[in-house]
This record gives C-alpha cells, sequence and structure tokens, in this order.
C-alpha cells in the first residue's frame, strides 16, 4: 500500500467520524486513487471546456503537449527505476492537465515539456512516485519554467499581438492592475472572457468544478474555504487602508489563478496536511502568501509560490496536528 | 609513520575516490555559490588551491611543535592570513571578478576542507606529501566545482567561458543561473555519481 | 519612520527574501547535516541566532571603533605615536578577517560556558551544536554583510548603525532557524518515502533545498514592494 | 629548541619550570610567532597592493566617465589620440525635506572648459539597490550617458537594465520633463520603452535618474558659479 492510501484512509477515517451526522453516505473508505483521480478530471472538464472556448486551439495545443509530455515523463522515469508502468492511475494525466490550465495560451511548446518533465521528474520520481511527493508537481514544473523562463510567463507571455484571438492580446487583468491600476470589470472576471493562464479565467468555472470536488469529498473543502476567507479577509483590510485603488475583495477572488489554485492545486490530498484543521491552517497559509505576493512581490501571481511553500510547512503542521488514532475520542 | 598514505596515494585520493565536494561533503558553500558560471568557478578553485596550499605546506612544517589544544587556533590563524593575502591579490589584479565573488572568498576561512586536511594530512605528515595532497584535494575540488559550473552557465546562457556553445536560438533557462539551479543541479550530479558509483 | 522602516525591511529581507541558506548558500553544512529531526534543527538554529548575534555585536564595535580607516579607538592609539595626519589615515582592514574569526570562535566558546552555567536545561537541547558552530559560515558572513555596510559605503552618513547591524544577525539566524526546520520536518516525512537509491541522504536534500528555494523566489520583489508601499514616491 | 629547553628543564627547579611551562602565555609562543610573522606578511601585501586596490576602486568609476560625457565613439576617438579629459571628483550636499544627501559627481573639462558631468547615485530597485552612473552636458539640459555599475536584478529579464540597447535610448533625452517609462512604444521625447515584463526594473532605473536630476540640477550650476 502506498503512503498516500495510508494517509488517505487515515484522513478519511478521521473526517468521516466528524461528518457522520451530516453526510455518511459520501464517505467511501474503498476508494482507489484511480477513482479519485477520475473526479478530479471531471471537476475539471468545465475549466477545460471554458479555456478552448476562451483560447480555442491554444488550448489544446497546451493541453495535448503537457498531457503528452507527463505521460512520457512518468514512462521514462518509472523505466528507470524498473518499475512496473501503468498509466492507468490518471495522476500524470491530471499534472499535465494542471500544468497546461496553469500556463498562459501562447507559451511555447519547449516551456511546457520543459514543465511537465521537471514536474514529474523532480517533483515526483525522485520522492518514489505516487503519493510519496512532498511537493505538488504541477507547481514544481511551473514555478521551475516561471522562474526559468520568466520572459515567455511573466506579464509578456500573454501580450501576443499576432494571435487570432481577441482575449490574447490583451494584458491579463493582474497585469494590467498592477502596472496601471486598470480595474477590470467584475463580470469579465466571473465569466472569463478575459486573458490570463488558461484555466484560470473564468471563475465560475473554476467554482463549479471546485463544488464537485468538495461534495464528492475528493477534495476537502476546508482548504478552499481557508484560502478564500483568508484572501477575503486580507483583500478587505487592504480596501480600508487605500480605498481609492478600486480592486475590491471580489477583484481579488475572481482575478487571477486564486479560485483555480484553492479549488484544484492547494487540494492536492498527498501534500496536504491530514487532519480538517491542519488543512485549514493550510488553505489559510496559502490565502495570505498569496496576498502577500500579489501585493507585493514582482511576481503578477503567487499561487504556485504559495502552494510550495505550504506544502513545504506541510509535514510540521501534521506534526503540531497529529490526528488521533483509531477508537481515542 | 607507516600507515600514513604516501604523497602519491594523498593526490590520487583526492582527486576522484575522496572527492572533497562529491564524496566527502565538504566546502558546499562556494560549490553552490559561484557555480553560475566557469570563470567565477574557476577563480574561485585557483584561490581554494593556494589557501589550501599554503595552509597545508605551513601546517605541516610546524606540526612538531603543535600543542593539541592550541591547534585549531593556529590553523584557523593560517588559513585566515592565506584568505586575506588571497583576497587582496584578486582585488589588485582581478577587481571585476573579486567583486563578482564578493564575500565567498572570505568564506574560504570558514570552508571546512581547508581545516580538514590541515587535521587529517598536515599536521601528521611530511611537507611533500601535504603538498601533494593540497593539490589532489584542491584539483578534486576544483573538477567538482567546474563540473556544475559548466551545466550551469551552458544551460543558463548557452555559453561556455562566456563563449557561445548553443545556438542564439537557445532559450536561457535562467533558472540555472540563480539558487534554485544551484541545488538542482547539484543534486542532480550527486546522484548522478552514486548512481555511477554503485554500478561500478 | 524611515528608520523603523529600514529597520524592517533588512529583517524581512535577511529572514525570507534573500535567505542566508536559501538564498546566499551560507551554512549549507548544517543544513544538510543537522536536518534530521525537527527537534535538533530548532536546536540548531537557536544556538547559531545566539552566536550570531553576539559575534554581529563585536564585529559591529570592532569595525566601527577599530579596523575602518579613521576609527576612533586606533586613531587615539596611533595619536600617542605618530603625527595626527598619519593617525587618522590608519587602515586596519586587512586585518578584518582574522579578527572576525576570532571573535567568533571566542563567542562561540562565551556562549557555551555562559549557557552551561546558567542555562543547563538549554545546554542539554542545544549545547551539542556549539562547537559545530565556529565553522559555520552563516555567521562569519553575516559579519562581512556588516563590514561591506560600514566600510564599503561612499557616503560615512550611510553607514550601517548597531541596531540595522543586530537586525540583519539575529533575521539572518531566524531565517537560517526557518529554512532548517522546515527541511528537517520534510525529511522526516521523506524517511518513509521510497526514494531511489542514488537520491538518498544529500542529494534528496539537495533536491529539496532546491524547491525550496524555488518556492522562497517568490518573495522576490517584495522588499521594494513594500518600501514603496510605505513611502510615497 | 626543544632539546634546548630540555636541557634547561634539568638544570632549573623543575616546580617552578613545570608553573611557567603551564602558564597559558608560554604554551601560546607559538601561536604568538605565527601571528607576528604573520602580522608582518600581510603588512607587506597591504603595502605593495593597497594603492593598487584603491585604484581600482576609483578607476571603476573613472573609466566610464568620458564615455558617458562624449558618447562611446567620441571617446574612443580621443583614447586613440592620447587626448584626456581632465576629471575633477566632488562631493554636492543636497538639502531634501531636511535631510542630507550627499552625490558624487565628477566634472569632466577638456582644454580648461567644461564639457560634462557626471553623477554616481543609487536607488531601490526590484530586487536589491541599483547603483548607476548618469553623464550630463555642462548646462544640465541633456542626459549624455548611463551606466549600470551594480544591480541585483532578475536574470533574464530586470538585469536587461545593463544592455547597451535599453540603456541608449535615455542619450539625448532633456532633462526639462520628467522621464515617463511607457510600455507600448515611446514616441514623446521624455519617454522611455519598458524592457518586456520588467516594467519596474525599468521605472526604478528612470526615477533614480528623474531623482538625481531634480536634486542636482540647480546645485551644479550654482556650485560651478561658486567654483569659479
Amino acid at each position: 500500500m502506498t503512503k498516500k492510501e495510508d494517509r488517505f484512509t487515515t484522513f478519511e477515517k478521521a473526517a468521516g467520524k466528524l461528518n457522520v451526522a451530516s453526510s455518511p453516505h459520501l464517505v467511501d473508505t474503498a476508494m482507489t486513487t484511480r477513482s479519485m483521480m477520475i473526479d478530479v478530471l471531471i471537476s475539471l472538464a468545465p475549466v477545460i471546456l471554458m479555456s478552448v472556448y476562451v483560447f480555442h486551439w491554444y488550448a489544446v495545443k497546451q493541453l495535448l503537449i503537457c498531457i503528452a509530455s507527463c505521460l512520457a515523463a512518468e514512462a521514462l522515469f518509472t523505466r528507470m527505476r524498473n518499475k512496473p508502468f501503468s498509466l492507468l492511475d490518471y495522476s500524470a494525466v491530471i499534472t499535465g492537465v494542471i500544468i497546461a490550465m496553469s500556463m498562459p495560451g501562447t507559451a511555447p511548446w519547449f516551456v511546457s515539456v520543459i514543465a511537465s518533465f521537471v514536474g514529474i521528474g523532480i517533483g515526483k520520481s525522485v520522492f518514489g512516485g505516487i503519493g510519496m511527493n512532498i511537493f505538488n508537481p504541477a507547481m514544481v514544473g511551473r514555478a521551475f519554467v516561471m522562474i526559468a523562463f520568466a520572459g515567455y510567463l511573466g506579464a509578456s507571455g500573454y501580450e501576443d499581438a499576432g494571435s487570432l484571438v481577441d482575449a490574447i492580446t490583451q494584458a491579463t487583468p493582474m497585469d494590467i492592475f498592477k502596472q496601471s491600476g486598470v480595474v477590470p470589470s467584475l463580470s469579465v472576471l466571473f465569466w472569463g472572457v478575459t486573458n490570463g493562464s488558461l484555466g484560470e479565467t473564468s471563475a465560475i468555472a473554476c467554482i463549479i468544478g471546485g463544488v464537485y470536488l468538495c461534495i464528492r469529498r475528493t477534495a476537502s473543502w476546508e482548504i478552499p474555504l481557508g484560502v478564500i476567507l483568508t484572501v477575503a479577509v486580507l483583500g478587505g483590510i487592504q480596501n480600508i487602508v487605500s480605498p481609492d485603488s478600486g480592486w475590491t475583495v471580489l477583484h481579488h477572488l475572481f482575478g487571477g489563478a486564486l479560485l483555480f489554485g484553492a479549488f484544484f492545486i492547494a487540494t492536492d490530498p498527498v501534500t496536504s496536511p491530514l487532519t480538517p484543521k491542519g488543512k485549514f491552517i493550510f488553505g489559510a497559509g496559502v490565502g495570505a502568501i498569496i496576498m502577500l505576493l500579489r501585493l507585493f512581490s514582482g511576481y503578477p501571481e503567487g499561487v504556485m509560490f504559495a502552494v510550495l511553500l505550504m506544502n513545504a510547512l506541510t509535514p510540521l503542521i501534521n506534526r503540531w496536528n497529529v490526528p488521533k488514532p483509531l477508537g481515542e475520542h | 609513520m607507516a600507515d600514513q598514505p604516501t604523497a602519491t596515494e594523498r593526490f590520487i585520493q583526492g582527486v576522484l575516490p575522496e572527492n572533497p565536494v562529491y564524496r566527502q561533503l565538504l566546502g558546499l558553500c562556494p560549490v553552490l555559490a559561484v557555480s553560475n558560471n566557469m570563470k567565477a568557478a574557476v577563480t574561485m578553485a585557483a584561490s581554494v588551491t593556494f589557501v589550501l596550499l599554503c595552509a597545508n605546506v605551513v601546517t605541516s612544517l610546524i606540526r612538531n611543535l603543535l600543542k593539541p589544544h592550541l591547534r585549531i587556533v593556529v590553523f584557523t590563524l593560517t588559513i585566515a592570513t592565506f584568505v586575506t593575502i588571497a583576497d587582496r591579490i584578486l582585488a589588485a589584479y582581478l577587481y571585476q571578478m573579486s567583486k563578482t565573488l564578493g564575500p565567498y572568498i572570505p568564506l574560504i576561512i570558514v570552508n571546512c576542507i581547508i581545516i580538514c586536511r590541515c587535521e587529517v594530512c598536515a599536521s601528521k605528515q611530511s611537507v611533500f606529501t601535504a603538498a601533494s595532497d593540497a593539490i589532489g584535494q584542491s584539483l578534486g575540488f576544483a573538477l567538482a566545482l567546474s563540473s556544475i559550473a559548466a551545466i550551469r552557465e551552458i544551460l543558463g546562457t548557452g555559453m561556455f567561458f562566456e563563449l557561445r556553445v548553443l545556438p542564439a536560438a537557445w532559450p536561457d533557462w535562467v533558472i540555472m543561473a540563480l539558487p534554485p539551479g544551484a541545488f538542482l543541479t547539484f543534486g542532480v550530479m550527486l546522484a548522478a555519481i552514486n548512481w555511477i558509483s554503485s554500478n561500478k | 519612520m524611515s528608520y523603523l522602516t529600514d529597520i524592517f525591511l533588512i529583517a524581512l529581507g535577511a529572514a525570507l527574501i534573500n535567505n542566508f541558506v536559501l538564498y546566499y548558500f551560507v551554512g549549507i553544512c548544517p543544513f544538510v547535516g543537522v536536518s534530521r529531526r525537527v527537534e535538533m534543527a530548532f536546536g540548531m538554529g537557536c544556538a547559531v541566532t545566539f552566536v550570531i548575534t553576539i559575534a554581529a555585536f563585536l564585529c559591529w564595535v570592532i569595525t566601527t571603533f577599530i579596523l575602518m580607516p579613521g576609527a576612533p579607538l586606533s586613531k587615539w592609539v596611533a595619536g600617542f605615536f605618530v603625527s595626527a595626519d598619519v593617525a587618522a589615515g590608519i587602515d586596519l582592514t586587512i586585518l578584518s578577517y582574522i579578527v572576525y574569526i576570532f571573535a567568533i570562535s571566542s563567542s562561540v566558546q562565551f556562549v557555551e560556558m555562559y549557557v552551561r552555567k546558567f542555562f543547563p536545561v538549554l545546554y542539554s537541547s542545544f549545547g551539542v551544536f556549539l562547537p559545530l558552530i565556529t565553522t559555520n559560515c552563516a555567521i562569519l558572513f553575516a559579519c562581512l554583510t556588516i563590514m561591506s555596510n560600514i566600510v564599503g559605503v561612499d557616503n560615512p552618513a550611510d553607514a550601517w548603525d548597531l541596531g540595522r547591524s543586530l537586525t540583519l544577525a539575529i533575521f539572518g539566524g531566524v531565517g537560517f532557524t526557518i529554512a532548517i526546520v522546515i527541511m528537517a520536518g520534510i525529511r522526516e516525512d521523506l524517511e518513509l518515502c521510497d526514494i531511489p537509491k542514488p537520491f538518498q541522504g544529500v542529494a534528496i536534500t539537495l533536491i529539496v533545498g532546491g524547491i525550496l528555494a524555488m518556492a522562497f523566489m517568490g518573495f522576490t520583489g517584495v522588499d521594494s514592494g513594500l518600501r514603496n508601499a510605505m513611502i510615497p514616491m | 629548541m626543544m632539546m634546548e629547553s630540555r636541557t634547561r628543564e634539568i638544570k632549573d627547579s623543575p616546580g617552578m619550570w613545570e608553573r611557567i611551562k603551564k602558564n597559558s602565555l608560554v604554551q601560546g609562543w607559538l601561536v604568538l610567532l605565527l601571528a607576528l610573522f604573520f602580522g608582518s606578511a600581510l603588512a607587506s601585501v597591504q603595502l605593495s597592493l593597497g594603492p593598487k586596490i584603491e585604484m581600482n576602486k576609483l578607476n571603476e568609476t573613472l573609466s566610464k566617465v568620458p564615455e558617458l560625457v562624449l558618447g562611446a565613439s567620441r571617446a574612443h576617438e580621443m583614447e586613440a589620440k592620447n587626448q584626456e579629459l581632465g576629471i575633477e571628483p566632488m562631493t554636492i550636499e543636497v538639502n531634501k525635506n531636511n535631510k542630507r544627501v550627499l552625490y558624487n559627481v565628477y566634472k569632466t573639462t577638456y582644454n580648461g572648459e567644461i564639457n560634462g558631468w557626471v553623477a554616481k547615485t543609487s536607488g531601490q530597485g526590484y530586487a536589491g539597490s541599483i547603483e548607476l552612473l548618469l553623464g550630463l552636458d555642462p548646462g544640465m539640459e541633456l542626459i549624455t550617458g548611463l551606466f549600470i555599475l551594480d544591480q541585483k536584478e532578475t536574470p533574464g529579464l530586470g538585469n536587461k537594465i545593463v544592455t547597451e540597447q535599453w540603456r541608449k535610448q535615455f542619450i539625448n533625452k532633456p532633462t526639462k520633463n520628467r522621464l515617463i517609462v511607457v510600455k507600448d512604444g515611446a514616441d514623446a521625447v521624455n519617454e522611455i520603452d519598458a524592457i518586456t515584463g520588467a516594467t519596474i526594473s525599468s521605472k526604478s532605473v528612470s526615477n533614480i535618474m528623474n531623482t538625481a536630476i531634480s536634486d542636482l540640477k540647480g546645485q551644479l550650476i550654482s556650485g560651478q558659479s561658486s567654483n569659479r
């Protein structure tokens, strides 16, 4: 049995105890990695559809490149370890989809390939493969290329005047705001007909997919709640301090990769804490770091760094919130 | 001192079997910090060679006079003096490079390789052996440092010793010139060396 | 206000943005060596923070009053032997490295004695790390940074005062503690992982260090962002 | 030496000799001797190399001055003809909001005529401080050059401020209006193109220059007249 399943059952039991009255039928202790991963794929569907609708073949191209290279990387690295190779757990596919959805549509092909190989290789295989990784593989790959190829992925990654899609010729809403203080309308951010990384533009798609994940209990609701609450509170404080900036709490919530990160990236059960309380702390930490980086850092968006930092703190959070052994109340 | 290795053995051991970086894992700060281009790496390796050679020779010369409880003080004093001299020479003749290396030259003082060699070899063996040990260890250090610097400079800038080796269309992996690139390159190299030596 | 801002930004820079371990690579040896258990790592971190503060204090005093060109104490002493002009030009910075390393080793000795005598409990928890600290580059690095901010500045008014120097030292130590404790937490978890053989040990530690460094890169620019927010241009 | 001390040990009263031998100063004779030896080595290094290092520090700035005032081609031309620019370093003190700010300024002269100013200044960049040299014409009406001495900007993005291609757009900009960084092609005289993806670094440089120019403008002209 892998460590992930161990952890997962521990958590499921803990969660089952807590939620016994409200939703006992949803607790599925026999849930396998594979059915979980299929759930994640289903929940990503609205985001994928929305990105294909907004970005057309840019989204399709990124998806194909990332999924193919993640699978290739997975195959290569499991072969190097002489382990049986199976694509049936879909985890590499999900890493690929998440990397693709976090890329700007115009990112060159090699950036996506490098992100996938680094994500699977350094983020996952060196730690022993599925269920063992400390850091979210997709975010390891994404942060690697963000730092390595900031020129393609930063502000300028989104501006390709020669492209066919209208949205791509604009800068991202976060970026426009950071550089010149122009505030986009909330409805644009909500529906997502604007520029940004493929999966992050549409708030509504992220919410639909995320709520599905939480209802299916594949993702624990404490993490997105923690992220959103913290961002709302800190965004509110920022609004009080500088009321004339025009970038409201809702802008903070709907803009950038926040919802995508909160629902699909931070909720990875392997790299987040075990207990509900730990999960909430984890979410709150992600939210706080996102706000710190958004308001002050030079990088346009802080979600990947925030998730990596909190992944690093997860073992410590687990230490201080040890899940109670079974039979103890 | 029949059981002590001879000068030749010391030299050979230092280069590969007991490579200070890959095998003994000593002196990691400069290996990570100044390995983003070859010029800096070579200058660093040369400075370490100078300090290690001088410190080893001086220690070996006075080895019979050393009192056990004062020997660390003597080592530190010797090393710090030669590091200061190396630092001033660099500032006088390679001013830009000495600015680039910045605090990492004075940090040679606390580089464990040097104090370790003084303790293990120079304070027990003859001047000749100590000198060949110093050269062997420095060569090993230089090899390790430049192996990492070569990878980082080529991937990070497409250049080697500031000469272009990769086509101009090469997208620079900026991360390689930055701290994460140092950790990752060294980690992967170390694993590769472990893998090769375990397959022998 | 602007002094406090300065202190705050130095602290933030030393602890997070330009973390001693993950950005400047100083203190790598304990970072890979003493990071197997969280308690040990925390003890090491505390010991380093303690020593670094004392060493930085000594370093600042010695540099300002004795070593730097035109330092008051050496000017006064030399005044007895040579003419005032020559005395004012005395520059002892060439001795700085030697002086610092001895200041560090004597502060380690002092801290060890003091802690053993007055805080035996504390001594039993981190006393074992104290002798190791002399060769920890983080401490010498803090001294060198302080020195370059006293001697290396163009404008004498910009030279760091004691407050700035101590802030850098304390928060450098805090940054070291943060990095090493996070690392230890991860390494405790790694023991359960099926790490490929060549990567076991130091190699995986370095890879984790690399990912941590990547995560900390996210903080780049936070200091200038905060400075702009606090001091409107 | 060891032999000698051993014979002396026998001759002298053993108790007293033991006590002297235990004394830490005597035990440390080697350390003291070495310290003396190393001290003299360092002193000789300092005496022989010290002036050279000082020269290096000065030259780092001075060697850039002709190019900043005259432009690269004129500077090379003058160098080829072995003509030398007179460079007079001075410190300018500016009082700003009750705060003293010091500027290192170099006045360049050729055949007794002032032909430009170079000011050394620094300020906050995107990551760490940026230190730069700014060349101005004699009347301080035009910017004649820009050189980045020290910066810690992001490699691949912000550190492109050191490239000549980016720096050269500052040349011949009038100092009358503040420089403004724009992202989509500079057209007005006081506009500067931002580096793609590094607007903050670009803005930092132009802000540092704006501050220095507005601080120095009045000061230098008056300083110049007082010098006469």
